[in-house]
């Protein structure tokens, strides 16, 4: 479940726990049990009244402690915001680097702005069961904290706003060194406004897909194959990168510019991925929350783990050399496999889903590849491949899910974003325009659109040489 | 040696080879000519890019090969374009590969 | 507020909150709420020591957030010296980056060991509405923990401290490329030891300047436009570096060798900015600390993002091209813009303060080189100049001050700072001298001073090529 | 101590500290203290059920914050290994820098899972003051919280597996450029599923040697002269890099390639050890905790600006420059010396045991070179040296151990892990090969092993150039 | 062919201008001559900096404008301190606009 | 002028160096040839790498220099390995050292 206003279900939560745990810890702690008599009207006052300032303070620590993960966790997802910016900007030629940069951190702030201005609303906001929420400027964080809310408001609008910014990064990636900034500035604001939310709205939003029982815990399908529907339509309208696929079919690989960039990258996502599943708890006011929270750190850093060994082996096996690029992808894919439900699982069963993530990634590439999409980063696989093979895999831990109903998430949403996006992908195609011209193309982004080099000392490379 | 824009390169690599020359050398220059760098705008300050990133390549030809070898760079390079390069011919007095001793044209 | 020694406060605060909030509270969870009759003797008793043990604890829970959000925070805004240091290294050509990376790594350490030595004292020790601490030498964090403190002392320390290092870090941006290592390291102690913690005593130590209504919640001028002014005073004595005004009155553009990195920086600086805003809230123990934390992550979250995008947009209508130089510093100037208080705005005037500040800056970066102060990162328009509109920009949400009582603050920090930076540049001019020679500046820095190259593989650029 | 089941210490920890403190709290608050008259039985049974109700309660609080502590100081050390990544790849020349970060991400990977396989029951399970721990395949997280462990079972996992990570990572940066991978994989994997393990049995596992006197708070010994030792006999039986060395006996220096990206990674590592450190402390539930975290953030800190600082003067004093990466191997060295023991000291001391640090590494580094011992990015002075002497320095200020004892740890761990360090080097020179190729290595292995260049468009710089 | 000081760069190609020459290509070169690097530490260890940074013109000029040329760049680049460089001259026996085909003098 | 291995340079240099030869620069180049780079496979796809490092020396010597010059750079830079590299001479006209003014063999 993921949703902004939850009344009291940690403290009640913990309640229930307290209550349980209670016998058990009184005796291990030598108190004598509470007496079998019935107490006096005197004493029932007396324990009222502990009970009402214990209560409350209980709510305010689970506040506290509720809000503060939202925080910190969700400042970890915002650092997924450098980690994609690093990742992409190693991975393409350093002729575009300082586009990528911009884009990069256009997407975040873009993404955060209007999910302030309509997001969250159209997200949130009274969707109860149906397809939408409610088309209201400006989320109001309230005029002082209330208890019964479980936790900040606005620490919830902050983590579901940083969620945001990422599905918006993973379609610059894909489309990098060819589309033009203002279109994809554009798309952003589309994508991060109307088109994220709505369907977010389904799910999170408690909206008819959650009544029908879907699971997505962190968001494989509604933040990551978002992003990848999104970038897959665009790679198809946008077409290749001149010179990516020969005319006689062969396929020429174009280096990134910055292999170590891309690997910090990948470091930075990771670490952010701590904040990106372990915030998904949406609480961490009692000991159930932190203990789960716990699984969901050593499952994610397994998967993850098990992507990059799974990696390895593959292109060693299949190429009799490992492939950097590919074992970093291979890092992703099992952070990504392990997003719909990294709670559930068994830290065995987090390795196995993480490594076939690592698998999938090696070999959709390159049937990207022969199918000429030309995806630059190696998004598409990442995030849409592995977001869909998390998502199905959640019934193999989860037992409220089946797989029929994973399969209706992961197709309903895919066919409302690839239908929004063919939509305002042609439409920018046709207005501002969606491809640099080939001049442009060949001189590279940074100097055609923005006029400066990213490394204007280290040598203008051709990728040839 | 002639100077090229970088992303003709492929072609005039493969225009060389049809012409039975396997060797070449190849190095970044940046280049002054007709062909000026646009004005551009780095934090509020004009400036003009002078120098073009250009590709130097270096070949030594047998004297019977220089005019075809001329004549197919020419055809690859060229994109009708200002900036799209020239080609110098100067005489060489030896060449000698450096792993058999060879000189002269086995050189080469 | 902003004091390490508050008695308390917190406690209270929370006492006052759940005094308020309890009645509502226990009728909410269908308790009874206390009798009226008065209580027994007995019930007292058993009552008395109840509250005793559950406000014991209250406390210590209190205590424990408190310190855990200064040293998270605190770590954040540590992190803040990496990206100075990206930041600056990628904005100066390849020849001085390694004595960029020197001189940042440098200025976080001395800070330390200065404020531990003598800054704290000065800065907070019986200021008592003075001008000025106490001169003792080691702040002592005692022998153990004290509720009574609130938290812990030494979280407190370190918080602060690394405050500090960020006004350092400041000054060295701006005189990059030309000012010796030992001159910027003697006045980083001296800025460190001296200058930062007597201003900083007039309003954080609850000087003179905090009497007269002043207010700076995080250091729009407290820090940033201190470093500001340290670095304008050493701009102006220090002179451009050569070839950057032309003698017929151009402006030479020198731009930064790795643009990416600079970016990088720049997201460190985002990220590290929650713990620099969120922390100074000073606490985290009650729910009102958690709700005003969160939104002031999502207020300077926010201000950053508009300032990127009015960057962009001011770039874009200006030059009919993004620049992403001044999008990063778009980014930095709405993040200090906020700075001074980013607790009280509405989210809208928070995107409105941080549009400002990356409108401000978009200006003030060819103003500064009109008057040809050669500023070699953007740190002068970006804190001090958004550091002065933020401060002024206080009364728009906090009733609490006025427009006059802000410039009184900013005017009069701003003269002491000046003064004293003047002092300290010319004194260490006419002794350990303060610019390379002409030869070095050629050379660049690595190698003349450090004997080294940062990139030695990378190719020597030279700025022309 | 460092233990993964402690029987709620910190409970009981926090309820004498309450005891303690109560009657001083009570009068500072003007709470009538507890009657001295023998309570009636109705009385004690209300206070009773009411002290229950709170001491459940403040396990609970205690529960969660020990996980989180585990959980975010853990994240932090994680990302360790990014730092370790860019330090290691800034370090070497940019033909062997894919090699190094591909290595970095592999440590990371395989030691997580090693440790989930078989390293954390052989180090943690049944030690008993014994040798060795259960040779028991896959950790098994239980099945819910349960409120005497303390802390979740699993977020303790994720701490101490981070830790090992760790130790993997330093014998990377030292055999980098000639290492073959698929060797320095193998060997990670038997070093942190076996070595590791059960010289960690012996101190943190509560084995023979905790039982001895030993104290290592964070690993000087157990983690970084772990690593260290590994590493040394591996740069002993791998030899130097072609060309390091020469005939006549002259040093050649190899400049690494990148020294931004060392910077950065020395800043990400000083970040995250905080987490290192700070965590160790391996609780957060009471104030005691909170007090004492607060110190060691205090005395990490002020160690690694101490180290900084030594290195400066000590490289200015020998060699008339200051040398960055002595600098940054300044820092590094600060903060393992102070790794084991950043609790105590006061920061006075913690200044002086880093400052050492930063002279002992100034002085090694060239000492190994004399030995020909080949160690590319200081690993050796900073990780083995530095970890020795903060070992050896504990007694300064715990007066629980003592020089002697400090002794013995430091000699039987080392003694151990170069046995087992060098069965397996050689068992590996043996079989699959140690070095690559003189020719693999004149063309770096980026190119021969993984066929890409790091920085295919950056220049592929000679040593010499 | 010159060899110069990296910084001397544009006053050359502006002295150059002067002449009406038009055209260059400039890359980056490391120079070992007279001017000794100095000796550097790293890590403590002494190490020798041979390879100095230097620019490297090519210019193709007319025969008659050899000698302006020569003097323009020596004026230009000349600080009278050790490592100003060198110039090397050297006959073309052709040259080639690939845009537009001329040669000869036409082609520069 | 000569193109070597890279890894080659110091021995050349020292070679030279030994014939009281003390000036020369280098660049970085890369190279075409009958050494073939391997087929490499980045991200899945298999390509050809065709151009090598290598490193060109540019060295004016005195024509009595010269065949000692080609000897030395010859047994210095040998391998016997495919890819050794080549040796090219031509005539230099004039040679002025920047500094002095000196010309022809007083300025190499
Ligand atoms: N006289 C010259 N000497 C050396 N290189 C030249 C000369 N003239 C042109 N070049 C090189 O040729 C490139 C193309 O020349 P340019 O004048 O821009 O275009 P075009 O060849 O179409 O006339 C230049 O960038 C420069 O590198
Ligand atoms: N014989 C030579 N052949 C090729 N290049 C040379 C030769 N002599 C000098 N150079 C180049 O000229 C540069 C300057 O020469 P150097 O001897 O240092 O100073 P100077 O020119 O003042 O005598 C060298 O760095 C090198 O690049
Ligand atoms: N005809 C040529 N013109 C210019 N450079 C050449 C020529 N032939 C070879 N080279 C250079 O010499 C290098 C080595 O040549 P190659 O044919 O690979 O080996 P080998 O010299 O052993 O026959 C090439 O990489 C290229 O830089």
């Amino acid at each position: 479940m993921r949703f902004a206003n939850r009344p009291l279900p940690v403290a009640g939560l913990s309640l229930l726990f307290v209550a349980l745990a209670l016998p058990a810890l009184a005796q291990d702690m030598g108190l004598p049990p509470a007496e079998t008599g019935l107490p006096t009207v005197a004493q029932t006052t007396a324990a009222a009244e502990a009970t009402v300032a214990l209560d409350a303070f209980r709510n305010e620590v689970s506040y506290i402690f509720n809000s503060f993960s939202f925080l910190l966790h969700g400042a970890l997802v915002m650092w997924m915001g450098a980690g994609f910016a690093m990742l992409e900007g190693g991975l393409v030629r350093s002729k575009n680097t300082a586009m990528q940069m911009l884009k990069n951190i256009t997407a975040y702030s873009v993404a955060g702005i209007m999910f302030y201005i309509v997001g969250y609303n159209l997200m949130y906001v009274n969707v109860n069961g149906g397809f939408i929420g409610t088309l209201a400027f400006l989320f109001e964080p309230g005029s002082g904290p209330d208890l019964a809310t479980g936790h900040s408001p606005t620490s919830d609008w902050f983590f579901q706003m940083v969620f945001v910014a990422t599905a918006a990064s993973i379609v610059s990636g894909t489309l990098a060194e060819r589309l033009r900034f203002w279109s994809f500035m554009i798309f952003t604001a589309v994508l991060t406004g109307l088109i994220y939310p709505i369907q977010g709205a389904w799910q999170w939003g408690h909206g008819w897909l959650y009544q029908a029982g879907f699971s997505d815990f962190a968001g494989s399908t509604l933040v990551h194959s978002v992003g990848g529907w999104a970038a897959l339509v665009g790679a198809v309208l946008l077409g290749a990168r001149r010179g990516k696929y020969s005319l006689d079919g062969r396929v020429n690989p174009i280096p990134g510019a910055n292999l170590p960039m891309a690997t910090l990258g990948t470091f930075i996502l990771w670490l952010g991925w701590f904040g990106f599943n372990g915030g998904s708890q949406l609480a961490l006011g009692s000991a159930q929350d932190a203990w789960s929270i716990s699984n969901i750190y050593a499952n994610t850093n397994l998967a993850a783990a098990a992507g990059v060994v799974a990696a390895i082996i593959m292109t060693q096996v299949l190429y009799g050399k490992v492939d950097l690029t590919m074992t970093l992808n291979g890092a992703l894919a099992g952070l990504v496999s392990i997003t719909a439900e990294p709670l559930m699982p068994t830290p065995l069963l987090a390795i196995g889903i993480g490594a076939v993530g690592g698998v999938l990634v090696v070999l959709a590439v390159p049937l990207l590849d022969r199918l000429r999409i030309d995806d630059v980063v190696g998004a598409i696989p990442v995030h849409l491949g592995c977001g869909i093979w998390g998502t199905l895999a959640v019934p193999l831990s989860n037992p409220n899910t089946t797989f029929l109903t994973q399969l209706l998430g992961v197709a309903s949403i895919g066919a409302f974003v690839v239908a929004c996006s063919i939509v305002v992908w042609l439409a920018l195609k046709f207005t501002v325009g969606l491809r640099c011209s080939e001049e442009e193309e060949n001189i590279g982004l940074d100097k055609s659109d923005l006029g400066l080099e990213a490394y204007p000392e280290f040598g203008h490379g051709h990728k040839g040489l | 040696m002639a100077i090229i824009k970088p992303f003709k390169l492929d072609e005039v690599r493969e225009a060389l080879g049809q012409l039975g020359i396997q060797g070449l050398t190849v190095s970044e220059v940046k280049g002054f000519g007709r062909q000026k760098g646009q004005t551009e705008i780095y934090r509020g300050a004009e400036y003009q890019v002078n120098f073009l990133p250009k590709v130097k390549l270096e070949i030594a030809v047998r004297d019977d090969l220089v005019d075809r070898a001329m004549e197919a760079i020419s055809a690859a390079a060229c994109t009708d374009k200002i900036g799209d390069g020239k080609i110098f011919v100067y005489g060489l007095e030896h060449a000698v590969r450096i792993r058999t001793g060879e000189t002269g044209n086995d050189a080469l």
